[in-house]
């Protein structure tokens, strides 16, 4: 209720007594990065309650998964976060190696690292690009645009395709790196810096950006971990928790890298943190380059990964396994297994469950974007109604993510 | 004269939009656009006072801004009569801003 | 040249001697096909690379297609980009709804197309079955260049340029006869 | 407080995930105070999720199991709790305890059906509303409709996998065996 000091009248103290307005930011609306509903209660233009109504883009990955051989499985991990598909393969496909006791080559495991890094700047491109459009500027969106094109052109060069990479395999990769992939990746880290100070002259010192970020949508410490918030939103709350440092997969504890981290947990420190964080990226991309050794790219062991083309034609005993890996794949022991790893919202990992045959027996992917958006809420209240759209962005929830 | 010719332009513009465009109301999409969801109750609802004298202050401000530009396409005078005489004007109506932040009508909370 | 003959020569001849004719509808919807004003329907992986078409590179506001609109009333086209579910086929009726006559759908990748490889309890396997759709661009998802593409194509279904295999003319789509 | 203590505080039997995260097995009513003891001694949840058991081959016991995935900041390491339930029983929410958990117990509702008793609001996250039953249940079909080409024909995408699952006969009539491919742990 809004009680405004007005002029007394005859009778004393006037107050006015207004409802809270019942307002539905719903699924086609253009703050809300995806399908999101929100229905808020407003007081004026303070939000007094928000509840988020999810599901409008829900695909029933879990039950196609258990339909699906593991090795097909791979297709579909990267159609939920459609901003950083390559963490979720690795993550799908380092779940199903752990369960499988697969060797990977280290040359595929810095090839992974790569690409994995690599798709991370794009995500944040994309974050800064739509974040920022969101509070008016149009200009930075084209900015940051003109540069995930070169990464997206880097990713056609290797797997063929802009998104939806099906590039990795349980075991090792698809094929090897063509030749043109490492000159352009270090023309690329060449240039990436100087365009990373053309995006902080647009917007770090503007102050429309400044007063519309600091102090808004504060997340306190205690709060962020009872949400089970993870990623750069947990870390601009003071917590440096990254599992790239924190349990190491794939070869990370190789680079040295730094974690970005903030303790003001507002929206500004969320930006900031992605921000260097992509200086980081570029790092451990510039160090896996340097230490990539020619070698094998897939596990020697003939029952999980296919054998090389030139073997067909000589042994019989390669055309076997090549049948009976494409037709039904492999048959896992039976176990569960859960590997976390860190994409460019959060915590990520696959909790699969095998009962010994040649598909799944059940899929649980352990998803940043549902735990970052139900923070939203803590962040929004009793703050103002324009100031949910900058906490929208800034806990950068895709929707592809929260419904799988 | 040449007013008359532009109101009769717009206004036969308009006219002839309206009276011979097609016309296909149907109910569905005269009905609210609320994000794509039915909306539950009309709009008109009591809002709070705050957005009323919101607008209140925006009509004198701007009809201010639109004083300004009269100034700015007078070349033939000298630029500091009208500097001075902008920043009298614009300081008749501080006071006016003044009285508002006293008033705490622009905090919102 | 007098006027006289305006009316005496057929046409062919009046062409020839450099007369230009045309009808109001083909003006009309010259017009309209070269301002298609999309709405911005994202659903999943394609928005972004609808979004993508948009940026610098690959632009499709050479074609017209400007400025996204985010309120159907001010669209006339919808681009349906993603897996549409069954949670959001009604919303999405009800914007379609909403657009003022006439409306074009473009149904964006094969999950909008054909329910690409969900196919199961939660997607639409058709958007065709919700919303009547003018063109289908395969790809999961498509290149940008080929969104352009079906704007292109778009344009001369606006206009009328469209024949079949057999090479009959299809009619002129009027938006609003649906 | 690393999880093994906290499991000696739980004091219920450990059972040894196969891979490698230690889990205790708990029954619903432990559940609460497990969930208040973890969140004292600094443990953040990350995940709620649901296993059904019904065509797992060889299981005995309950048919649901709901997990939760304890994650301890300071010394990096993670618990999971399992609560095993039968159909229709409902086991506490934990939402009190962590607000996090919110959204993934609807879900887990949502997807198989448990009730968790407590929960603020327990509705549907992300079917639809008019969707009856829950979808990850062993017994609720995918749903595939066939996939219908141009010239008319029409193609069941079952019988299509060509007998991978070594179930029902495919199209090419090849019965895949489910051979034991890689060496078997258990």
């Amino acid at each position: 209720m809004t009680k405004l000091r007005v002029a007394p009248g005859p009778a004393g103290e006037a107050e006015f007594e207004t409802k809270p307005l019942r307002i539905n930011v719903g699924p086609q609306h253009p703050s809300t990065h995806g399908v999101l509903r929100l229905v808020v209660d407003l007081d004026g233009e303070v939000i007094k309650r928000l509840s988020p109504h999810i599901g409008y883009l829900h695909t029933g990955f879990e039950k196609t998964m258990e339909h699906r051989t593991y090795q097909q499985g791979v297709t579909y991990s990267n159609r939920m976060d459609y901003l950083h598909g390559f963490a979720h393969d690795l993550a799908y496909v380092l779940s199903v190696e752990k369960l499988l006791d697969a060797k990977v080559p280290e040359r595929a495991q810095r090839i992974r690292v790569i690409l994995t890094e690599l798709n991370r700047i794009a995500s944040h491109l994309m974050f800064f690009g739509t974040g920022i459009l969101d509070m008016g500027a149009l200009t930075p969106f084209f900015y940051t645009m003109r540069e995930r094109e070169k990464l997206l052109d880097l990713f056609e060069l290797v797997c063929g395709v802009r998104m939806n990479y099906g590039y990795f395999r349980i075991g090792g990769l698809a094929y090897d790196l063509p030749e043109e992939f490492i000159p352009a990746t270090r023309a690329f880290i060449a240039e990436f810096p100087a365009m990373l100070k053309q995006y902080a002259a647009l917007f770090a010192k503007n102050d429309i950006f400044l007063s519309r970020t600091r102090g808004v949508g504060v997340i306190s410490q205690e709060t962020a971990l009872a949400y089970s918030l993870t990623g750069p939103s947990l870390r601009a709350s003071g917590v440096p928790l990254d599992h790239r440092k924190a349990n190491p997969y794939s070869g990370y504890q190789d680079y040295d890298f730094a974690v970005p981290s903030a303790n003001s947990g507002d929206v500004y420190a969320r930006f900031m943190v992605r921000f260097t964080e992509m200086t980081e990226s570029l790092k451990i991309v510039e160090q896996a380059l340097d230490r990539l050794t020619p070698g094998p790219i897939n596990d020697p062991n003939r029952r999980i990964s296919l054998p090389p083309r030139s073997e067909l034609e000589t042994s019989m005993e390669a055309v076997i396994f090549h049948f009976k890996l494409v037709t039904e794949g492999f048959h896992p022991p039976r176990s569960e297994v859960y590997v976390p790893t860190e994409s460019a919202r959060g915590e990520l990992g696959y909790y699969i469950v095998s009962d010994g045959g040649s598909m799944p027996y059940r899929v649980k992917v352990r998803v940043p974007s549902l735990a970052n958006l139900q923070a939203l809420e803590p962040a929004c209240l009793d703050g103002l109604f324009a100031d949910m759209v900058m906490n929208i962005a800034s806990l950068d929830p895709v929707l592809g993510d929260v419904d799988k | 004269m040449m007013f008359l010719a532009a109101g009769l332009i717009g206004a036969l513009a308009l006219l002839v939009g309206a009276l011979l465009g097609p016309k296909r109301g149907t109910a569905d999409k005269l009905a609210a656009y609320e994000s794509g969801i039915p909306t539950e109750s009309t709009a008109r609802e009591r809002f709070p006072v705050h957005f009323y004298l919101v607008a209140m202050i925006f009509i004198p401000f701007d009809i201010e801004v639109a004083l300004l530009v009269p100034l700015a396409v007078r070349f033939n005078v000298d630029p500091q009569f009208l500097f001075w005489q902008a920043l009298i004007f614009i300081a008749i109506l501080s006071v006016g801003y003044v009285y508002i932040l006293k008033r705490g009508v622009l905090n919102w909370k | 040249m007098g006027l006289r003959d305006l009316f005496e020569k057929d046409v062919q001849e009046l062409e020839n001697e450099g007369i230009l004719f045309s009808t109001l509808r083909k003006l009309v919807s010259w017009g309209r096909s070269n301002s298609l004003w999309p709405a911005t329907f994202g659903l999943a992986c394609c928005a972004i690379e609808m979004m993508q078409s948009t940026n610098s590179r690959n632009d499709l506001a050479r074609f017209g297609s400007e400025v996204f609109r985010a309120s159907p009333r001010q669209a006339d086209l919808m681009i349906v980009a993603g897996r549409l579910s069954k949670k959001m086929a009604p919303v999405m009726r009800r914007v379609y709804d909403q657009m003022p006559d006439p409306k074009w759908v473009i149904s964006m990748g094969a999950c909008a197309s054909s329910g690409g490889m969900f196919n199961n309890y939660a997607i639409v396997q058709n958007v065709d079955s919700v919303v009547p759709v003018d063109i289908f661009v395969p790809g999961c998802p498509p290149r940008p260049e080929a969104l352009v593409y079906a704007v292109m194509q778009l344009q001369k279904k606006v206009r009328g340029e469209v024949f079949d295999d057999k090479g009959l003319a299809l009619p002129m789509v009027e938006g609003w006869k649906r | 407080m690393s999880a093994v203590a906290l499991i000696q505080a739980l004091g219920s039997k450990l059972i040894d995930q196969p891979q490698g995260y230690p889990a205790v097995a708990l029954n619903p009513a432990q559940l609460p105070d497990a969930a208040r003891l973890a969140k004292e001694h600094g443990f953040m949840i990350m995940d709620v999720f649901g296993i059904d058991w019904l065509t797992y081959p060889g299981h005995r016991g309950k048919r649901f199991t709901v997990s939760y995935n304890l994650y301890h900041l300071e010394t990096n390491s993670r618990l999971f709790l399992r609560v095993a339930l039968n159909d229709g029983e409902t086991v506490p929410s934990v939402t009190g305890v962590w607000p996090g958990a919110n959204f993934l117990e609807r879900e887990v509702y949502d997807m198989f059906g448990i009730k968790f008793s407590g929960h603020p609001d327990l509705r549907k996250l992300l079917t639809p509303d008019e969707l009856d039953g829950h979808p990850l249940r062993k017994d609720f079909p995918l749903g595939e409709t066939p996939t219908l080409f141009n010239e008319g024909r029409f193609l069941d995408p079952t019988a299509f996998r060509a007998g991978l699952i070594g179930k029902d006969v495919g199209l090419t009539g090849f019965r895949g065996g489910a051979r034991k491919g890689v060496k078997s742990r258990d």
